[in-house]
C-alpha cells in the first residue's frame, strides 16, 4: 500500500506543477477534494431556472458588420455554442468535475463551500447545468472598463486575465450571475493545481467564467490554419471535431458543443427540430447556449 | 404610452408652468410646487403609462422629470428678470433629462430618440443667441416644445 | 531656457520610469542556442538564465545549418507543425550520428559525448507566458521564417564575431528592433504591428488575426 | 474648535486605517461582498463621497456663474470641502479594484501595447470625468487663494465657474450612469441622473452646514436650500419606489422626516439642534447609498456587514475631518476676505435672484451655450474660443478612439462616447484658460513675490513635471508578465495527434492522419535524407550516407502499406526506426504521403 501511495506521490511531478506544492499534497487527494466539492455544489444546488423558449442562434447581430480586413475574416462563418438537452440530463454533475480539471478551476476555503460559493465554472440550476451563455449582445462586455472582457469573432465570450483589473462590473452587470470572482489567492492556499498546462491559472482579483473550453479552439484554429497552408487549401475553420471538456464528459451525450452557423455541426444536427429554451434574464441578450427540451 | 396621454401631458405641464414663479411668491411657495408637480407627474405617468398593467416600461422611467422639465421651460417665459438665462437653462435641463435617460435605456437595448436631443439642443443653442424675446418669439419657442414633445 | 529646462525634465521623467518599468517587460527572448565550444562564459550564463541547460553534448548549430541542407524541424521538432518548438531528444540526433559522418578530428570525442548523453541532453524552458498562445506551425506556414524571430543568420555571424557579416545582416533586413541575437525584439507591441500588416511589408505577409482571444487565453 | 476636531478625526482614523490595510491587503474578500453582491462598501461610500464633493464647488461656482452673492469664506470652504471630500473619494474605487496595481487600464490611452481601454463601460467615463474634475476644482480653488497676490486672477474665475457649473453636474450624472447603465433591475432607471444628483446635492448642503457651523455660523440661505432638496429627495423616492418596488426606510426616517423638525423653531434656533439636523440627512444619505449599492445586503442572499466596512466609514471620515481641519488651520486667514461675516449670512440680498437658484439642483446646463451674454468679444476670447478648442479635441478624441483596435469588431455608437465629451472639453479649455491668465497676470507681476517663495515654486513646478513624466513612462511602459517557465524538453511521443484532434482513438493504426499533417512530418522527419520532394537532400546524402532507395510509385505499391509502415516504425539496413517517435496512424499517412510524392515526381 505504502508502494503506491509513493507512486502516486512522485506522479505530481508529471502532472501538477509547483502551485499549491505548499500545501504537500498527494495529487490524487486533490483530485479527491475536487470530487468531494463537486459533489457537494451538486447536493447543495437549489433555485430553478426560468426558461423562455428562444429561436435557434444566429449570426451575431450588428458587431461583425465593422470587421475589416486585418481581422479575421472567418468572422462570419462561425458561432461556437451548446446546447443542453434537459431530456436526457440527470444532474450527474459529471460535466462540472470535467471543466473544473480542464480549466483548473479553483477550489474554494471550507466556510465559504458551506455557504454554497464554489468558483465553478458550472453551476447546477434546477437540476441542469448552468454556464455563462456567451451572449451575442453580451451586457458584461458592455460594460467593462479595459475590455479585458471581449467577443471573439467566433461568438465566444472571453476573458483576458492578464487585462482584468477586478472591477467586478461585469460580475455586477451579468443578468444570469455566471461570473465568479477570485476572492482567494488560490495559488498560495494550494486550493488550486495546473492540471491542464493549455490553462493559465488565474491570480487573485479577476473574474472568471466559461470560456467554452477556448484553448481547445485556439488548438484546433493553429492547427488546421498550419495543415491548410501547407496544403494550399482556402478552406475556413469551422471548429468541427472539437468537443469541450464538459460535452465530452457528459456520460448521456445531453451536452452538445458545435456551431450555430455550420450546418454539419452536430449542434445544428442535434438541435434540429427540437424546442429550444433560455434563461428568461438571458433570453433577449441572444445566448449561444441554450437548453433543449422536446420536439418543436 | 398613447399619443393622446402623452399630448395630455403636455397640458397638464403647460397648466402648471401657470403657477411657477408668480410675483412676489416665496421660495418656499416655489419649490412646494415644483415638488407637488413631481408627484402629480409622477402619479399621471404611473396611470396613464399603465406602468402597473405591463410590468415596468423602461421608457417610462423617466418620463415625469421630463415632464417637470417642459414645464419648467413652459415657466420660464413667464419671467420678469434674466429670462433668457433661465430658459436657456431650462431646456438645457430637458436636454440632460432625454440625453443622459436615453444613454442608460441604450445600454438596457432601447434605442435613442436622437431627433428629439438634436432639436432641444437646436433650440437651446439658438435661444441662448435671441437678444430679446418678444411675445411672438415666446409663442413660437412654446409651439416648437410642443411640436417636439408631441412629434419627435 | 525655463521651457528647455521643464522639457528636458518631462522627457527625461519619462524615459527613467520608462526603462525602470520595462525592466524584464519583454518576456520572450527569442534567439538561437547553443555556440558552446566557441561561446564565452558571458552566454553560457545568459542561456542558463533562459532556462536552457546543456547536458554534456556540445553543439554546433553553424554546423548542421543550411551547409549540410537541413532545417530547423529536423531536430527541433514541431517547429513548423506543432505549437512548440521542442529540443531534440538523443534519438533525434542519433538518426544520423550512429554512422561515422566526417573524417574530422573530434569526431570520437563527439561520438563518447554521445554515447554517455542522457536521453534528453536539451532542456529548455518556455519563455513564453501562460496566457499567450504562440503556435510555431501557424506561423512557419504563413511564411515566417525561423529566422525572422530567431536571428538565425545574425545570430551565426555574432557568434563567429564576423562583423562584416553582422553589418551585411544588418543591410539586407529592414532595421527592426532586434534582440540581442539578432532576432526581432519581441513583445506585444510587434506581435500586433506584424499582424496589422505594419511591419515586414516587403515579406508580403497577409494580415493575421487582431482579436484579444486569437493569441491570448 | 479645531482641536476637538482633530481628535475626533484621529480617533476614527486610526482604526480605520487599520480597516483599510487589511481590506487592501486582503483584497475584496474583506467587506462585505460575495458572487451575487458584486459592489460593497468602497462604491457606496466612493458614490457617497464623490456626492459630497460636489456640493462644494456646486455651491461656489454656481453662486458665482449665476451672480448670487456669498461671501468668500464660505465659498472657500465650499471649495476646501470639496477637495477633500474628492480626495477621500477617489481611494474607493481604487481599493475597491481586485488587482490594484493595473487600475491604469481604466484610462482610455493606447499604452505601448497598443492595448485601449474599453471607453464603452461607464467606469472609464467616470474615471476621466473625475480625474478632470479634481483638476478643476484644485485649479479653481488656487485661482481663489491667489487671488489674493495676483489680483488679475479675479478675472478667470467667472469662465471657470462657467467651466465646473456643467461639469460638477457631468460627474455625478456619469455616476449615476454606473448603476443606470445596468441590468440590475435595483440600479436599472433612466432618472437616475436627477435623482442622484438631488442626492448629491442634498448631501454636500449638508455637509457645508455642518462645516460653517463648526466654523460657528450659519447661512440661511443654505439652510432653506437643505429643506427643498429633502423634498425634492422624498418625490423621486415616491417615484422610485412607483418604478422599481423598492423603498430605503431608514433612509426616508434619517434624510426625509427627521430634517422637517427644522420647522420646530426651537430645535432651529439651537446650535445642538441644527447640527443634529445635519447629521441626520448625512446618516440618511450613507444609508441610502448603501442600499442601493447592495441592495441584497443584510438579507439571507447577500454578504454580511463586517468590522471592516465599518473601518472603511470611519477611515472616510475621519479622513476628511483631518484633512479638512489641518489645511483649513494651515491656511488660516488666506481663506478669510475682506468682510468676512461672523454670524449669521443672510439671504435678504439674494431675494432677487431666488427663483433662479432653486432651479440649480436639478440643472444641467450641458455646453458653452449656457453663457448667455452674446458674441461680445470679450465673452468670446475668455470662455468660447477655449470651449471652441475643447469642443474640436473632445471630437478629435473621439474620432480616435473608434479607430482603435477594441473597436474593429465592435460598433461604436455616439452615445459611448457621449459622455466623455465634455470633461475633455472642459479640461482642455481651463487649461486655455488658465494659461493665458497665467502669461497675461501671474507672469508679469511674478518680481513682487518674495525671492523664497519664487525658488519654491521653481522646484515645485520641476517637481510636478518629473512626476507627471514619470507616470506617463510608467503608463507608457505597462505591466510585466511573468514567463510561464513550462519546461520544453524533447517532443512528448504522440503528442502532436492529441494536441489537435480531440475525439476518436488517435493511436489505433487503422486510422490515418490527414495529408497535410503528414506532409509536416514528412518534412521535419524524413526529408533530412529523403528531401522534401522525395528526391534525396543532396547536400547530406552524397555526403555522408549512403543512398537510400528512390520513391517509385511502382515499387512502393509492391511493397504494400503494411510492411512499408512496419519499415517505418521498425526501421530497417540504414533507415532508423520512428516507433518510438511515430505512432502507427502517423506512419500510416507517410505511406499515403510518399504515394502521391512518387506519383508527382514521374
Amino acid at each position: 500500500m505504502a508502494l503506491v501511495g509513493l507512486l502516486q506521490g512522485c506522479k505530481k511531478g508529471q502532472l501538477g506543477d509547483g502551485a499549491g506544492t505548499g500545501s504537500g499534497e498527494r495529487l490524487s487527494a486533490f483530485m479527491k477534494r475536487c470530487e468531494d466539492e463537486v459533489r457537494l455544489a451538486v447536493s447543495e444546488a437549489h433555485g430553478r431556472m426560468d426558461l423562455v423558449k428562444v429561436p435557434m442562434p444566429k449570426e451575431m447581430k450588428g458587431s461583425l458588420a465593422g470587421f475589416s480586413a486585418g481581422s479575421a475574416r472567418e468572422a462570419s462563418v462561425n458561432r461556437f455554442g451548446m446546447a443542453i438537452d434537459l431530456d436526457l440530463c440527470n444532474g450527474c454533475g459529471k460535466c462540472i468535475l470535467a471543466c473544473n480539471t480542464e480549466n483548473n478551476v479553483a477550489l474554494v476555503t471550507d466556510e465559504e463551500a458551506a455557504r454554497g460559493r464554489f468558483m465553478h465554472w458550472i453551476d447546477m440550476r434546477g437540476g441542469a447545468p448552468f454556464m455563462c451563455a456567451h451572449c451575442g449582445d453580451a451586457p458584461c462586455e458592455k460594460v467593462c472598463p479595459t475590455g479585458a472582457a471581449n467577443h471573439t469573432p467566433d461568438g465566444i465570450s472571453a476573458m483576458m486575465y492578464k487585462r482584468c483589473t477586478g472591477s467586478r462590473f461585469c460580475g455586477a452587470n451579468c443578468p444570469a450571475k455566471a461570473r465568479k470572482f477570485n476572492f482567494n489567492d488560490a495559488q498560495e492556499l494550494g486550493l488550486v493545481r495546473k492540471l491542464n498546462y493549455d490553462v493559465p491559472l488565474r491570480e487573485k482579483g479577476v473574474m472568471e467564467k466559461c470560456s467554452l473550453c477556448l484553448h481547445r479552439l485556439q488548438n484546433d484554429r493553429m492547427r488546421f490554419k498550419t495543415e491548410a497552408a501547407i496544403a494550399g487549401s482556402n478552406a475556413e475553420w469551422r471548429g468541427r471535431g472539437v468537443k469541450t471538456a464538459c460535452a465530452e464528459a457528459c456520460p448521456r451525450n445531453a451536452i452538445v458543443f458545435g456551431n450555430w452557423l455550420d450546418p454539419e455541426s452536430p449542434l445544428v444536427k442535434a438541435a434540429q427540430g427540437r424546442q429550444l429554451y433560455a434563461p428568461r434574464e438571458l433570453a433577449e441578450h441572444d445566448p449561444a447556449v441554450v437548453f433543449m427540451m422536446g420536439k418543436r | 404610452m398613447t399619443p393622446f396621454v402623452n399630448a395630455l401631458a403636455c397640458l397638464l405641464c403647460l397648466a402648471s408652468a401657470m403657477f411657477l414663479w408668480r410675483y412676489k411668491s416665496s421660495f418656499y411657495r416655489n419649490s412646494l410646487l415644483l415638488v407637488g408637480f413631481m408627484i402629480i407627474f409622477g402619479v399621471f405617468t404611473f396611470f396613464g403609462g399603465e406602468m402597473f398593467e405591463a410590468g415596468s416600461i423602461p421608457m417610462l422611467e423617466h418620463y415625469p422629470f421630463k415632464m417637470l422639465a417642459l414645464s419648467l421651460c413652459f415657466s420660464t417665459t413667464s419671467l420678469a428678470v434674466r429670462r433668457r438665462r433661465y430658459m436657456v437653462l431650462a431646456q438645457v435641463f430637458w436636454l440632460w433629462i432625454e440625453l443622459f435617460g436615453g444613454i442608460s435605456l441604450f445600454y438596457r437595448g432601447f434605442d435613442i430618440a436622437w431627433t428629439r436631443i438634436i432639436a432641444i439642443a437646436g433650440i437651446a443653442f439658438f435661444s441662448s443667441l435671441l437678444s430679446k424675446i418678444s411675445k411672438e418669439m415666446e409663442f413660437c419657442l412654446m409651439v416648437f416644445w410642443i411640436a417636439v414633445w408631441i412629434f419627435f | 531656457m525655463k521651457v528647455l529646462v521643464a522639457v528636458l525634465c518631462l522627457f527625461c521623467a519619462f524615459l527613467t520610469a520608462d526603462f525602470i518599468w520595462s525592466q524584464g517587460e519583454t518576456p520572450v527572448r527569442t534567439g538561437v542556442s547553443g555556440f558552446e565550444e566557441r561561446a564565452g562564459d558571458g552566454v553560457r550564463a545568459g542561456m542558463e538564465s533562459r532556462g536552457l541547460e546543456s547536458r554534456g553534448v556540445p553543439f554546433d548549430h553553424a554546423l548542421h545549418g543550411d551547409s549540410i541542407g537541413l532545417d530547423c524541424a529536423a531536430c527541433h521538432t514541431g517547429s513548423k507543425s506543432g505549437a512548440r518548438a521542442y529540443m531534440p531528444a538523443k534519438s533525434d540526433c542519433m538518426d544520423c550520428h550512429r554512422l561515422p559522418l566526417t573524417e574530422k578530428p573530434g569526431i570520437e570525442k563527439l561520438d563518447s559525448a554521445l554515447a554517455d548523453a542522457p536521453e534528453h541532453p536539451w532542456k529548455a524552458v518556455s519563455q513564453l507566458p501562460d496566457h499567450v498562445v504562440f503556435h510555431h506551425g501557424v506561423h512557419s506556414a504563413a511564411g515566417v521564417t525561423c529566422a525572422d524571430c530567431h536571428g538565425g543568420r545574425g545570430a551565426v555571424a555574432r557568434a563567429v564575431d564576423d562583423r562584416e557579416a553582422i553589418a551585411r545582416d544588418a543591410r539586407n533586413v529592414p532595421n527592426y528592433e532586434r534582440n540581442v541575437y539578432g532576432g526581432l525584439k519581441i513583445d506585444m507591441k510587434t506581435c500586433l504591428q506584424c499582424h496589422k500588416g505594419e511591419t515586414f511589408k516587403e515579406r508580403n505577409f497577409k494580415p493575421a488575426a487582431t482579436y484579444c482571444a486569437a493569441c491570448h487565453r | 474648535m479645531l482641536n476637538f476636531l482633530r481628535f475626533i478625526g484621529l480617533l476614527l482614523l486610526l482604526p480605520g486605517l487599520v480597516a483599510l490595510g487589511y481590506s487592501v491587503y486582503q483584497g475584496p474578500a474583506a467587506w462585505a461582498v460575495d458572487s451575487s453582491t458584486f459592489w460593497g462598501t468602497p462604491i457606496s461610500l466612493f458614490v457617497f463621497w464623490i456626492g459630497l464633493a460636489h456640493a462644494g464647488t456646486l455651491l461656489s461656482a454656481i453662486f458665482l456663474a449665476l451672480d448670487i452673492k456669498m461671501d468668500k469664506r464660505t465659498a472657500m470652504m465650499a471649495e476646501l470641502s470639496t477637495l477633500c471630500s474628492l480626495a477621500i473619494a477617489v481611494i474607493f474605487p481604487l481599493m475597491h479594484l481586485g488587482v490594484l496595481d493595473r487600475f491604469y487600464m481604466v484610462l482610455p490611452l493606447a499604452d505601448a501595447r497598443a492595448n485601449f481601454s474599453n471607453i464603452r463601460s461607464p467606469l472609464v467615463w467616470d474615471f476621466c470625468c473625475i480625474g478632470v474634475y479634481g483638476i478643476l476644482s484644485l485649479l479653481f480653488f488656487g485661482t481663489h487663494l491667489g487671488a489674493k497676490t495676483f489680483s488679475g486672477l479675479k478675472k478667470i474665475r467667472k469662465p471657470l465657474a462657467w467651466l465646473l457649473f456643467p461639469l460638477v453636474l457631468w460627474v455625478h450624472t456619469v455616476v449615476s450612469l454606473d448603476f443606470a447603465a445596468s441590468f440590475v433591475p435595483e440600479w436599472a432607471g433612466a432618472f437616475f441622473p436627477v435623482y442622484f444628483i438631488v442626492g448629491a446635492v442634498y448631501s454636500g448642503i449638508a455637509l457645508v452646514c455642518c462645516i460653517l457651523w463648526f466654523e460657528g455660523y450659519r447661512m440661511r440661505l443654505l439652510e432653506k436650500l437643505l429643506m427643498i432638496s429633502s423634498w425634492i429627495l422624498c418625490a423621486i423616492w415616491l417615484w422610485n419606489f412607483a418604478a422599481q418596488r423598492t423603498f430605503c426606510t431608514s433612509a426616508f426616517i434619517f434624510a426625509g422626516l427627521l430634517p422637517q423638525l427644522y420647522w420646530v423653531e426651537s430645535i432651529r434656533e439651537t446650535r445642538i439642534g441644527r447640527i443634529c439636523i445635519y447629521l441626520s440627512v448625512l446618516l440618511g444619505l450613507w444609508l441610502e447609498r448603501l442600499f442601493l449599492v447592495s441592495p441584497n445586503l443584510g438579507t439571507t442572499a447577500g454578504a454580511s456587514f463586517g468590522w471592516v466596512d465599518l473601518g472603511l466609514i470611519a477611515f472616510s471620515a475621519g479622513a476628511f475631518i483631518l484633512a479638512f481641519t489641518s489645511i483649513r488651520g494651515g491656511l488660516g486667514s488666506a481663506m478669510e476676505g475682506e468682510s468676512t461675516f461672523f454670524g449669521e449670512v443672510d439671504s435678504t440680498d439674494m431675494a432677487t435672484s431666488a427663483d433662479g437658484s432653486e432651479e440649480d439642483e436639478a440643472l444641467d446646463p450641458a455646453d458653452e451655450k449656457n453663457y448667455v451674454e452674446p458674441w461680445a468679444s470679450h465673452e468670446t476670447r475668455t470662455l468660447r474660443f477655449p470651449l471652441f478648442v475643447g469642443f474640436s479635441v473632445a471630437t478629435f478624441f473621439c474620432i480616435w478612439c473608434a479607430a482603435q483596435l477594441n473597436f474593429d469588431n465592435i460598433e461604436l455608437s455616439l452615445a459611448n462616447v457621449i459622455p466623455l465629451v465634455y470633461p475633455i472639453a472642459a479640461l482642455v479649455a481651463a487649461f486655455i484658460v488658465c494659461g493665458k491668465a497665467y502669461v497675461n497676470e501671474v507672469r508679469p507681476n511674478f518680481g513682487s513675490v518674495q525671492l523664497r517663495h519664487r525658488k519654491v515654486m521653481h522646484v515645485v513646478a520641476v517637481l510636478l513635471l518629473i512626476m507627471f513624466g514619470s507616470l506617463l513612462g510608467a503608463f507608457y511602459a505597462g505591466g510585466k508578465s511573468a514567463p510561464s517557465n513550462q519546461e520544453v524538453a524533447a517532443q512528448p511521443y504522440n503528442f502532436e495527434n492529441t494536441e489537435g484532434d480531440l475525439i476518436g482513438d488517435a493511436d489505433s493504426s487503422a486510422q490515418e492522419i490527414s495529408a497535410p499533417r503528414a506532409a509536416l512530418i514528412w518534412n521535419s522527419r524524413c526529408a533530412t535524407c529523403h528531401g522534401t520532394d522525395g528526391k534525396f537532400n543532396e547536400k547530406f546524402i552524397r555526403e555522408y550516407y549512403p543512398v537510400p532507395q528512390k520513391l517509385d510509385s511502382a515499387r512502393i505499391d509492391s511493397i504494400g502499406v503494411d510492411s512499408l509502415v512496419n519499415v517505418i516504425l521498425n526501421g530497417r539496413a540504414n533507415m532508423n526506426a520512428y516507433g518510438n517517435r511515430l505512432s502507427g496512424s502517423e506512419a500510416r499517412g507517410l505511406v499515403r504521403y510518399m504515394q502521391q510524392l512518387a506519383k508527382e515526381a514521374k
